[in-house]
């Protein structure tokens, strides 16, 4: 699974895209999976009214079923235009 | 429908824009629709990141969107990232119909949709600080008047 | 707010006129719209004519009203008048706000009035027959949307 | 009073611009008064609803009440933009 983050959440996580093999579930799984690899994590996760997620370049919700192919980016709420 | 959707670090040139949209008369109608980077206290840049290829995609669904809402005969969105400055322009979304209404209401409808979908995070400098723009509610419910 | 109105038979720069409504980040959005020449079968030429002074001064008006309805901080107008080809720009108007759905629905009012009640009146030329355009009621009818 | 005439009316009448001295009254009686001019006149006034009015470079109805001084305008419904 690609996993991608943009604006503060790429800053506090550290990085802006990795690679991971986690268990078998949905967003909400991935997300209490990362919230437990350190404390990077644990602060750019901690709001989850404030964080957006996307599955293969769609918006999707915490409770999206994701598996091993997908890319899942996870980001802020948008500020373009 | 003809569609330009471009995501680029330059400027746009609106002439040569609205020219491509208008064509030897094709459409008599063009709306178009720019931002620009805001003066204020202490603002000194504006800096745009994206999510390549999500960014192109999102804004095409939208787009394609506007096309079965009205008659339209081209859409094209340019959307600038990188390191802005006040004044500069962030977007260009740029309608064009037979009919007038239909180019405003295309061209509303893409810039609202855009505005709290497409993956895009503006970073204020002012001075020595950096910080992320806060996300508008206001514009979720913009969006909103959209629904069917 | 910054107003200009203008009736020249020379095209415009979208460039140049947007950026002077924008300034230097006085306003954050710009919703423009520029009317072109249909290509219509046989359709050579259109020609634009108008009744001097009072045109500047009925859109003089218009623009004056859609600053008491919306936040604007400028609004710009420019009408051809003359020999047009299919294609030609015919006309530009610009509001330039804060807000972007002000920006909008100024262009959009100042448009659907321009329409109405600007005097301008174009003569259509067909291979070796001339003839004046019909007004039609569905302009009316869409400036009527606006009455308070 | 200045009488302008603007697109078919312009051409129906033959002229753009004139200066007459008609009795007073309102618009509508000085469009009576310029129908008894020549054909031309009564061809370019034929059908009113086709005809609007100006005075003094503000729409105005054909019960508007003109003086002298007042420039007075006739031309078809308008079709720019």
């Amino acid at each position: 699974m690609t996993l991608l983050y943009f604006a503060w959440v790429r800053q506090k996580i550290g990085k802006g895209e990795e690679r991971m093999a986690p268990p078998a579930g949905d967003v909400a799984a991935l997300i209490a999976h990362l919230k437990n690899l350190g404390p990077n994590y644990a602060d750019a996760f901690a709001d989850l009214s404030r964080i957006r997620v996307a599955i293969n370049q769609h918006h999707a919700g915490l409770d999206a079923k994701i598996g091993p192919d997908d890319e899942v980016a996870f980001f802020p709420p948008v500020t373009g235009g | 429908m003809k569609t330009s959707i471009r995501i680029q670090r330059e400027d746009f040139d609106l002439n040569r824009e609205v020219a491509a949209l208008a064509g030897d008369g094709e459409a008599g109608a063009v709306a178009s629709f720019t931002g620009h980077v805001r003066k204020e206290k202490d603002l000194s840049t504006l800096t745009l990141e994206h999510y390549p290829h999500m960014t192109e995609a999102e804004i095409g669904r939208l787009v394609a969107e506007a096309g079965t809402r009205w008659p339209l005969t081209g859409v094209t969105v340019v959307h600038r990232v990188g390191a802005l400055k006040p004044g500069d322009r962030i977007v260009l979304v740029a309608a064009a119909s037979q009919h007038r209404q239909a180019a405003f209401a295309a061209c509303e409808f893409v810039m609202d949709y855009l505005k709290t979908h497409a993956p895009f995070w503006k970073e204020e400098t002012r001075g020595h600080e950096h910080h992320w723009v806060e996300h508008r509610a206001s514009d979720d419910e913009t969006a909103k008047r959209w629904q069917k």
